[in-house]
């Protein structure tokens, strides 16, 4: 059956469909200190995320909203990876997966802090998905930029 | 040339297809199943021939010039328009204008008539699914000039009652601009009773035919429209151009939108004076080779017959909408019974995102569109920000309406492992 | 990519002509000399099959598609962008906007641009020998905004001299807007200096490059333009497709020109967002087979260098003086030195109407243009009301050159007799 | 000589060359009755045309002006033509040279009444040079009818 989906594999690993399907920390977080939303219009990606940050570090986050299965199991992948790290911790996994994407190397201890996050590399084969991989990532960076400096 | 309406070519899929180089692609090592009609169209072997024969035999520059390839050039320009002004039954050629494409089309209207038609307290009718390109000048212009911009509204199928034009059309309406077809529901819009209606009130009425007049007999006085909008690229004609249909003396009465070489007739150090028709609107050297090869794609339809083409998008629409909707797992926008619409057929899956199930198709070959269509307020209203889209053109077969709805359900069987 | 300037092909004119179909043609019954390249170019075989290619393998509406047809047009599409991004030494290819030509170039920046920054008082310096399409636009504008349309003049020789410039440039000049070079006087202007002048009164400077991108190595920064536009039919590349190149954070701060699909990022029923540069400024489909084939005429340039091709020009420039200005019965319109002027010549002869001479010539399969050049008040000021030029380009050859002196011959005795 | 140059003398007949190297009636008319100019800015033909009308009929003609050797023939053509014709004697000498310019039958009587004017014939084949013999043709009547009226 797969035969006929050429490459479909690649982009959808099961780690990614599993995430879709199932979404971690959907729940909206009270009083959150970092609340923003990030969109893609043109394909009908919208999520709202939400962190509370305790002594620099993420306490706890909460992403709800809708996408494709791309975006949605990115944003899942990253709930589950910021909460407990420090911004700069954050940061510096947001510079990973950008470079991963792209289809630049990453250091093992990189890899290491991704893990699961690395099935998302099969969006490459796919440049037009990237956007959706990226979505919540770039608007997390900069929402915690924001909070940060303001 | 034969009547636009009915064609003097057979209508035989087969033969249609070998005109269509691209059919022979392989897409992910599948036959290319094309579905994004309402996007672009696919182009035959004699449009593009027509580019390479004027470009290897005739390249000009037009007008005005007394050289036999000018010469040449300017003939084949204006036989162009005049194929045009033919296909869409328009009483002079003149009052065909080449644009860059629809979306150009409607700018130059809102920014020269409308500029100074409409005033403070006046208002502008739409309906409530229309492209973008026929919402954005109609805001924009509505806010420079204090004026309103009413939407008439759609019942749940997706067709405007005639009705609710009333209140929503009244005596300050100074235009009201519709398209014929929807490209996300594929309705088929009353334009010529909005038009009695518009003229009745003494407003004019533009007519959005970018989806209609490639897939169906389209005549301008029958209509009694103001202004009409097409671009060729969706009607088996080139990119970057486009026509803009209007009446001549609403078109004389204009100033003109763009300035420079070809719309003047002479310019002193002080001031200019304005060229005839068509000219006026056409300012610096036109596309071309594209308006000649325009022609060529209205020679190909005409031969075709509008009337055929027509039948045999409503045939493709009738049975894929029947197979669609015999999945159970989608939801179809707009009217179901395709006597009311064209061949355009959105959707939403129960549980596949557009993009993924866009994606997915394309690895089995098979091109639909997905997103908002250049509708998003119309595809928010049906409570999603996404819907996948197929189109149908004279190429498209029932068997690649069997290849979508198997790689469909290929996609639902994969998404649901 | 190799440097624009240096080339990496040999410039061989015989085998540049191989690649011209065209050039094959008879007209009536003799070898087609095409002299009218200042109004367009011929196409090489390159650029033809660019489109052919297009269109027989790819088509496809760019953006936003997730099959495979659209994601390669698109590619295609935007890597022409960066083509022409180079060719120009623009720091960036979001600053490339695709237009229709020069013409629609111009009117854009006066529409939006100049629109939002010229206001009552303020003055826009041109000069007196711009094309039609660099004037009219510069005097609607003034006259809405009760601005004042200044011109720089030249002397005798069709020359700007940058003292003129001093009190016609002043702090109340928000843009100057000049020609790169003439198409009538083949004057080289002094660009990169009236770019500093005009800075230095914090104005903006925006470069007519019809005649100079075609033909000369042009590198934006160097000459510190704001604005620069330019046509690709007259560069080897299609009709239909222009360019726009303007500094970033000026074209940031513009409004859009036309509202439609793809120029928008969000659209409600009441309002919408603009999308990020280059697509604020290309509503609807763009020409996307008309730019990809851009991009082949730039690499076939490119290859060559454009040094390369200022060279050749200048020779034949040089050789056509000399021969032209030997007979006597011609008055050269423009400086004489080659070296101040491109390969554009414009002349008067002492007795035979330039349309008579057209006419003539077109008998002998030579081609050349007559009339005002879409320069009225520059031909008027020359005491005439139309004039003859030939203009040259790459596959033109010395011979071609003689071809036309001798036609000019037989003319003469022929009306003579 | 003329080998080379084709078809020229289909345009350019001896007797419209004859016209052109020595137009008649170039004396400005005093106290002239009708007085228009007509031009072609695209080709930079301007004729000024003045006549002396006395009953009813066309007692004077000046022609002053430049233009291309066919707008030019023309124009002395016509004021050959015009001088002691009535106006709708030469309402029907402009119908009859439009007719035979496009391309259509003139009658024997239309032919004896423009002579050598018949010699305009061979711009047909020069369809871009129709508007040059035309131009003055079109003022007249223009001209002559607004006079008529006003
Ligand atoms: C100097 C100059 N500016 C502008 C134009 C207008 O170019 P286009 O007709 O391609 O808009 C031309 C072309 O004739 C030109 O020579
Ligand atoms: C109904 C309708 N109007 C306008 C347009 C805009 O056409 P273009 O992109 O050719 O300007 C489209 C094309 O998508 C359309 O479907």
């Amino acid at each position: 059956m797969t035969g006929a989906l050429g490459n479909m594999d690649d982009l959808y690993e099961a780690i990614i469909l599993d995430h879709y399907r199932s979404p971690r920390n959907t729940a909206p977080v009270e009083e959150a200190d970092v609340d923003f939303e990030v969109n893609n219009p043109f394909c009908g990606d919208e999520f709202h995320i939400q962190l509370k940050v305790e002594n620099d570090a993420v306490a706890k986050v909460g992403i709800t909203g809708r996408g494709c299965a791309i975006s949605q199991a990115s944003a899942s992948l990253l709930a589950e990876l910021v909460e407990g790290k420090s911004s700069d911790e954050v940061h510096a996994a947001v510079s990973s997966i950008r470079r991963l994407l792209k289809g630049e190397e990453i250091t093992d201890e990189e890899a290491d802090v991704l893990g699961d996050i690395e099935a998302l590399a099969g969006v490459r084969k796919f440049p037009v998905r990237i956007k959706c991989a990226l979505l919540s990532w770039v608007g997390l960076d900069d929402a915690l930029k924001a909070h940060q400096t303001g | 040339m034969s009547n636009p309406e009915f064609g003097s070519r057979v209508f035989d899929v087969d033969a249609i297809r070998a005109d269509f180089p691209i059919l022979q692609r392989k897409i992910n090592g599948n036959d290319l199943v094309y579905l994004d009609n309402a996007a672009t169209t696919q182009k035959p072997n004699q449009v593009i021939k027509s580019l390479v024969d004027y470009y290897e035999q005739t390249n000009a520059n037009v007008h005005r010039g007394v050289h036999t390839l000018s010469i040449e050039a300017t003939d084949g320009y204006e036989l162009a328009r005049t194929k045009v002004a033919k296909f869409i039954n328009a009483p002079r050629p003149e009052e065909v204008i080449w644009t860059r494409n629809t979306s150009e089309s409607l700018n130059l209207v809102a920014a020269t008539w409308a500029e100074a038609n409409v005033g403070e307290g006046d208002n502008i009718v739409i309906t409530a699914m229309e492209h973008h390109s026929n919402i954005v000048p109609w805001q924009q212009l509505a806010d420079k000039k204090g004026a309103e911009l009413r939407y008439l509204p759609h019942n749940e199928e997706g067709l405007i009652e005639l009705d609710s034009a009333t209140g929503v059309i009244d005596y300050r309406t100074k235009i009201v601009a519709v398209t014929h077809m929807s490209n996300v529901l594929g309705t088929i819009n009353p334009v010529a009773k909005l038009a009695e209606r518009a003229h009745s009130v003494g407003a004019v009425i533009l007519v959005d035919a970018a989806q209609s007049v490639p897939h169906m007999p389209v005549d301008v006085q029958a209509l009694d429209a103001d202004f009409l909008c097409f671009s060729a690229h969706k009607m088996l004609g080139p990119t970057g151009i486009g026509v803009l249909w209007g009446k001549y003396d609403l078109l004389e009465a204009m100033p003109p939108y763009m300035f420079g070489g070809d719309m003047i007739l002479e310019v002193t150090y002080e001031d200019a004076t304005w060229n005839d028709l068509p000219y006026k609107f056409e300012a610096g050297t036109p596309n071309i080779a594209d308006a000649i090869a325009t022609g060529a794609a209205v020679d190909y339809l005409t031969e075709l017959g509008m009337d055929n083409v027509w039948q045999h998008e409503q045939e493709l629409t009738d049975y894929a909408m029947e197979q669609i909707l015999s999945l159970g797992s989608v939801r179809v926008l707009g009217p179901q019974n395709p006597a009311l619409r064209g061949g355009v057929i959105s959707f939403i899956h129960d549980t596949i995102h557009p993009h993924d199930l866009g994606t997915a198709l394309d690895q089995q070959g098979i091109a639909i569109r997905t997103g908002h269509h250049c509708a998003m307020p119309l595809v928010r209203s049906f409570d999603v920000v996404a819907a996948a889209r197929v189109s149908f053109y004279i190429y498209n077969t029932k068997s690649e309406v069997d290849a979508f709805v198997s790689g469909l359900c290929e996609t639902e069987g994969y998404f649901s492992r």
